[in-house]
């Protein structure tokens, strides 16, 4: 086996670096829990003191756009599912098409969120100088808004990266790079596609819906 | 400033020497296993050198006793220093009921302390009478400042947006060190002061050499005139706000549905952020007063509200 | 794996020094050993910054009034003299130096698991201490090394985001770092590498990791969410919007209580390896060792409030802090005395790695004791931020892990590089390290306690007397810490050559040449033996044998 | 290896869990269930992620150490919100 183009010099077997390459992603998803597990734990924090504030700003966020948009995101990992299912069958196309599926589901979310952010923007809810909004005003909401921003933005930003790796995975895919033995890249990718989408499934409850 | 130990500090305080007690407990443990370990390894050392032992060391078993052994003797000793220390730790934050009260308003760099009943104000210096228990609520205008007094061995950190508290006992007269102790800027180390520790009669005599000092409840109540608290708060009850009367310290149950008590943090949040804490049964008509009055203010108002209960009391 | 099957080098032998040469073949190197020299050779260039800051601070704690700077210069350099010695120097010594050189080595791998992502971890420190000695030469930062809310994110006018980026980029680094080394020692084992059969040098950089790859997120999050309150003048850390200060402090002290294990565990793997080489024999209590690292990595994870006994934190979260504590001493104890219970009846030699390593036990122990006066309630609120507190650290990981880095640097220095350094001038800086150490920082514990608070420029005359005789000792120890400089860049020239095990040592880095040739190893290694298989004499003399558990 | 057809079906059959708990979990939120709104939301945002976890990032059917792994993650993040919260819990006892 180790004349396989893709087993480094510094491994034994294909095994050996297919369990590295996995095991490196997880502890690489371990650091993104705890990076973003502390804005969490500073979240909770701040809803503790808040409360009142933070259900107010909950009732500023829009539930319909939310729930679509976790719809997306959850469809996107299904696509995506099935990519890295292509892989160990060696499918370059199949891996290309789903991809491309992702990367469209992931597109839809980002725009969304755009549509979402524009509206804060136009009702004055962006924390700092800016922030005059009409309606009543509860302390804390200000603070809520904060996190929604820095939550989502770290959150799609996180997006932004993973289409970009998508996007190289189907050049890759192109090039003919992954077999039935080898496509590690597509599964660390898928690894950290579904993270993402974890991540979303707790800011979901957490920003939109609790206390509405 | 020590008269008998070099390089020791003044004992000045009620807690100052449990404090030292412990300390000087935990140097004990700290000299027993040290010099037991130094002298353990230079005893090695020179008995088992390889001039005299030879290229080979002897066969040693392990033994399980022997590790249970030292990891026991530590784990007793240091839940003893736990123990010891929490207990003082409690003792010392438990603030008394009856204490001379001093507001504590930190900036950079400076202290800003006011004696609540009289209306003495005093920068950078705070005097107090030998033998009383003194309390004081500190907050800060800017970053975070810590109020520092070695000799009494306490210290608390001082904090913009809430109030924090401190007390002691001063027993020993003389003038102490008054630093801040938290990082704060660039003036960090000219931010000190100090404490003068006075017999009661001296201390009414300073007290009265300050002038005519306004007592800061007497200014709260013209500023709750001014800014139009009465109108909503008027004494009858039968107003839009809640009756502010014997307020301080009790539970107050808010529309959310919590419980909370009417501490000073709980007061002036009410006067800058009303809308966080409704009071239940009422509407949350109250503007927040946030922008308008200043931390002096707002210490002021809340003398008030408290004097309120007392007259209430009497 | 005996050291005599090894062939004699000759001059001409190729090695990992020696393949490849100019500027290229390094900067683009994915060589674990030769990344491991990058990495010595930029901790020592942030040492000596770190170090010339610390050489003003305490020429100009001389005399009370602080004559020599403007306050504004002494905090700017206490705060780059803490950041620099913490992240860019203490953080990455030991691990990414002697860990990059070693860890493949000792459990018979050719490489890390990952060597593009360890040359990419070293260009990330580089470029993190790049943006810090920008700020730095752009005009400093003045926040003190602990950033706390909301002076650094309001109140200081100084380079802030700047060297938080730097903080920022470089946490990624020991994050990868970190990773590299867990998948390594997991996946990377040469076949009858068992977890028992693993230096403790390597158990000890495995917890490390843990640390690394678990905690500094939690730093890099905060630290971003410091810069973004700084930037756009709104967050989370503002009372004015119902944020809290305190809860910043939560945050940072999450991980850099941890990074304290990082900074002392690799040290405390470093002692293990010293002690068994030049007493002889298997480290005492094998196993106890191994599990303390681990106990320590996660229990450390539980104890951060002890920095905030008197933030204003609730006396019952206090108290809690203040047990867990605690029960860190234990494993600490357990490593003190069986280190201390390897000497008994050992055969040991007095060359200059185990002097440190004696140093670093004794002042590893005092600094750890006088950490469990700081996990006392009581005597913290007195303490708290005096120089108390700067002694204790200074004794962890000047005297503790500093002498660790040294010993473990002779150690390995024949293996890195092939030569031997001059014998004696190791032991008299070792000794003058020692004196200086202890002439500095011993009397800053008597300081603290006499309420002497730190990040003080300008101070009451009744502390000047400790004061001179600290900064007296700072220039011993400063001399102390040139020579080796100089002797160790002098042998590489002029050295003995050092033979593949100069210390007649066990351990599969001494069973290959030095310096060791770019794959480590020529044939596939196959562990059979237990580690530190010193033969010794065969008659059990402990008082009670026990039945064999290690 | 697992069968073609059978992972895809697995797969939908997730995914359409996925999206019924997230219909589950809106639908609730519009009912004020008082103190259990949290934990209510809590619980329902755990089984999705687990859902994801279990089947999507394919923990299952893998080796034990990345078990261990995404374990550990989550209980660090546990004790940082825990004992950070502790502090605030207990600050007006
Ligand atoms: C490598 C670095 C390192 C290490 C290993 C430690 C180890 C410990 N530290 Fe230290 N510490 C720092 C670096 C370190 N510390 C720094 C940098 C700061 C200041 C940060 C700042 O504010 O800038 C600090 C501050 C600090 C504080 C906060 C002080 C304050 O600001 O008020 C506290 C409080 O509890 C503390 C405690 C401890 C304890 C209990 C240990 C324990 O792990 C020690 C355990 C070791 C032993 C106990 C010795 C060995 C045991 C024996 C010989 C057996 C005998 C034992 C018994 C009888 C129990 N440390
Ligand atoms: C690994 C960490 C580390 C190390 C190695 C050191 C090493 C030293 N430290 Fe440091 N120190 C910290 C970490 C460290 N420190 C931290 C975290 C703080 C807290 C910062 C804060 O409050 O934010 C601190 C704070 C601190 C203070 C307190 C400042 C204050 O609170 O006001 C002092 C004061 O004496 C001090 C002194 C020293 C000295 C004398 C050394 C010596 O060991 C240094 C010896 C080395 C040298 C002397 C270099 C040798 C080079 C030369 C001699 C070349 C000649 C140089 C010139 C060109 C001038 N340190
Ligand atoms: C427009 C009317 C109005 C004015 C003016 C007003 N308040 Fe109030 N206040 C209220 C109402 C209504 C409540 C109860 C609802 C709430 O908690 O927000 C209240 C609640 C309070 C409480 C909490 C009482 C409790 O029982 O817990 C305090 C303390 C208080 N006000 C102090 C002040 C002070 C001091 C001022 C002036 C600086 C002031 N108020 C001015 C209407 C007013
Ligand atoms: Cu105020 Cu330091
Ligand atoms: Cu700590």
């Amino acid at each position: 086996m180790s004349e396989h183009g893709s087993l480094a010099h510094h491994f034994e077997d294909l095994e050996q670096q297919r369990q590295s390459a996995d095991l490196g992603m997880w502890l690489f998803l371990i650091t993104e829990i705890m990076f973003f597990g502390g804005v969490f734990a500073a979240y909770a924090v701040c809803r503790w003191m808040n409360p009142a504030g933070f259900s107010a700003g909950t009732q500023h966020l829009d539930v319909t756009l939310g729930t679509i948009n976790t719809a997306v995101l959850i469809g996107s990992s299904l696509t995506m599912v099935w990519a890295v299912q292509a892989g160990h069958e060696g499918d370059a196309k199949g891996i290309s098409r789903n991809l491309m599926l992702t990367i469209l589901l992931g597109g839809v979310f980002l725009v969304i969120k755009g549509f979402e952010y524009r509206h804060k923007f136009h009702d004055g809810l962006v924390p700092g100088p800016l922030f005059h909004f009409e309606g009543e005003h509860v302390a804390g909401i200000e603070l809520f808004m904060c996190f929604y921003f820095i939550m989502t933005g770290l959150h799609a930003f996180h997006m932004i990266i993973g289409i970009g790796l998508l996007m190289w995975l189907i050049v890759l895919a192109r090039r003919g790079r992954f077999t039935k033995e080898y496509s590690n890249p597509v599964e660390g990718v898928g690894l950290y596609w579904h993270f993402v989408d974890i991540v979303w499934i707790f800011l979901f409850p957490m920003l939109y819906l609790l206390e509405h | 400033m020590s008269d008998n130990i070099p390089f020791f500090p003044d004992q000045a305080s009620a807690a100052a020497s449990k404090v030292d007690a412990l300390y000087a407990f935990l140097v004990a443990v700290t000299i027993v296993f040290s010099v037991l370990i130094f002298a353990l390894i230079f005893y090695f050392a020179v008995r088992y050198r390889r001039s005299r032992m030879g290229e080979r060391a002897k066969t040693v078993k392990s033994s399980l006793k022997l590790e249970i052994a030292w990891s026991v003797v530590p784990l007793v000793l240091s839940l003893t220093m736990f123990a010891w220390g929490a207990d003082l730790y409690f003792e010392m934050r438990k603030l008394p009921r009856e204490a001379l009260d001093i507001s504590v308003i930190g900036k950079q760099w400076m202290w800003n302390l006011t004696h609540i009943e009289e209306g003495n104000k005093e920068l950078n210096a705070l005097h107090v009478p030998l033998g009383r228990k003194v309390r004081l609520t500190m907050i800060s205008e800017d970053v975070i400042h810590s109020f520092y007094i070695p000799a009494f061995r306490v210290k608390a950190d001082v904090l913009p947006g809430r109030y924090t508290q401190l007390w002691f006992e001063p027993s020993k007269a003389g003038e102490y060190h008054l630093f801040c102790a938290e990082y704060c800027g660039t003036k960090h180390s000219e931010m000190i002061g100090k404490v003068v520790v006075m017999t009661p009669v001296d201390y009414e005599r300073w007290l009265s050499g300050g002038g005519t000092n306004e007592p800061l409840d007497v200014a709260g109540e013209r500023l709750f005139e001014q800014l139009g608290c009465a109108s909503c708060h008027g004494a009858e009850g039968n107003q839009r706000g809640p009756r502010l009367a014997g307020l301080f310290e009790k539970k107050v149950q808010l529309a959310d549905g919590r419980v909370v008590v009417a501490d000073e943090n709980y007061l002036r949040q009410s006067i800058l952020q009303p809308k966080a804490a409704v009071v239940a049964g009422f509407e949350p008509l109250m503007p927040t007063y946030e922008g308008q009055v200043s931390e002096e203010q707002i210490v002021q108002l809340i003398s008030y509200l408290k004097s309120l209960g007392e007259k209430e009391a009497n | 794996m005996g050291a005599t099957t090894v062939p004699l080098i000759e001059r001409t032998r190729e090695h990992y020094l020696n393949v490849r040469y100019g500027i290229k073949s390094w900067l683009l190197t994915v060589d674990h050993k030769r990344i491991a020299i990058l990495y010595l050779i930029s901790i020592t260039f942030f040492f000596f910054i770190g170090g010339a800051a610390a050489v003003v601070i305490r020429l100009d704690l001389a005399t009370p009034q602080g004559d020599l700077v403007e306050s504004e210069t002494y905090n700017k350099l206490f705060t780059i003299h803490g950041i620099i010695m913490i992240f860019f120097f203490l953080v990455p010594s030991i691990p990414a130096v002697l860990g990059n050189f070693l860890v493949p080595i000792m459990i018979g791998a050719k490489d890390l698991a990952f060597p593009k992502l360890n040359l990419l971890s070293w260009y990330l420190y580089v470029i993190g201490g790049s943006f810090t000695l920008w700020a730095m030469i752009a005009g400093g930062v003045d926040t003190g090394w602990t950033f706390y809310a909301p002076y650094s994110t309001t109140y200081a006018n100084s380079h802030v985001i700047l060297t938080a980026l730097g903080i920022f980029v470089t946490g990624f680094s020991s994050i990868l770092t970190g990773l590299n080394f867990m998948v390594t020692v997991h996946k990377m084992r040469a076949p009858g590498m068992t977890w028992f059969k693993l230096p403790l040098f390597v158990w000890s950089q495995y917890a490390t990791s843990i640390i690394m790859v678990l905690g500094t997120p939690v730093l890099a999050i905060t630290i971003l969410l410091i810069g973004i309150e700084r930037l756009l003048g709104v967050g989370i850390f503002d009372p004015a919007l119902g944020g809290d200060p305190v809860l910043f402090q939560h945050l940072f002290w999450f991980y850099s209580h941890p990074a304290v294990y990082i900074m002392i565990l690799p040290a405390m793997g470093v002692i293990s390896e010293l002690i068994s080489a030049f007493a002889r024999r298997a480290v005492f209590g094998y196993r106890f060792i191994a599990f303390s690292s681990l106990a320590i990595a996660i229990l450390g994870f539980l104890v951060w409030g002890h920095h905030m006994f008197v933030s204003s934190q609730s006396p019952y979260a206090g108290m809690v802090f203040s047990l867990l504590s605690f029960l860190i001493a234990v494993p600490s104890a357990i490593k003190v005395f069986n280190w201390t219970a390897t000497l008994y009846k050992a055969s040991i030699s007095y060359q200059t790695p185990i002097l440190y390593a004696f140093g670093f036990i004794g002042l590893f122990t005092i600094g750890g004791l006088t950490g469990l006066f700081l996990a006392t309630l009581a005597v913290d609120v007195h303490v708290h931020d005096t120089y108390f507190v700067v002694a204790h650290f200074h004794y962890i990981m000047v005297g503790g892990a500093i002498m660790g880095f040294l010993g473990g640097l002779h150690y390995w220095w024949p293996k890195m590089f092939g030569k031997l350094y001059p014998e004696l001038w190791a032991r008299i800086s070792a000794a003058i390290i020692f004196i200086g150490f202890n002439l500095t920082f011993f009397p800053q514990f008597l300081l603290g306690y006499m309420g002497m608070p730190r990040r003080y420029h300008i101070y009451d005359p009744e502390f000047q007397v400790l004061h001179v005789l600290s900064s007296a000792g700072a220039s011993i120890l400063g001399i102390g810490y040139l020579i080796p400089m100089v002797y160790f860049i002098w042998s590489l020239r002029y050295g003995k050559d050092a033979g593949p095990n100069p210390w007649q040592a066990k351990g599969l880095e001494w069973t290959i040449p030095s310096p060791p040739t770019t794959f480590n190893f020529e044939e596939p290694v196959v562990v059979v033996e237990d580690p530190y298989a010193y033969p010794t004499d065969d008659e059990p003399t402990w008082p009670q044998p026990e039945e064999a558990h290690v | 290896m697992h069968d073609h057809q059978a992972a895809r079906t697995i797969s939908i059959r997730v995914f359409l869990a996925l999206m019924v708990l997230t219909a589950v979990t809106v639908g609730v939120s519009f009912v004020n269930l008082g103190a259990f709104n949290l934990p209510v939301a809590l619980l329902i945002a755990c089984t999705k992620a687990s859902l994801v976890l279990v089947y999507f990032m394919h923990l299952k059917g893998n080796f034990k150490l990345l078990w261990v792994a995404a374990a550990s993650g989550f209980l660090f993040l546990l004790v940082l919100i825990s004992l950070t919260l502790s502090d605030y819990f207990t600050r007006d006892w």
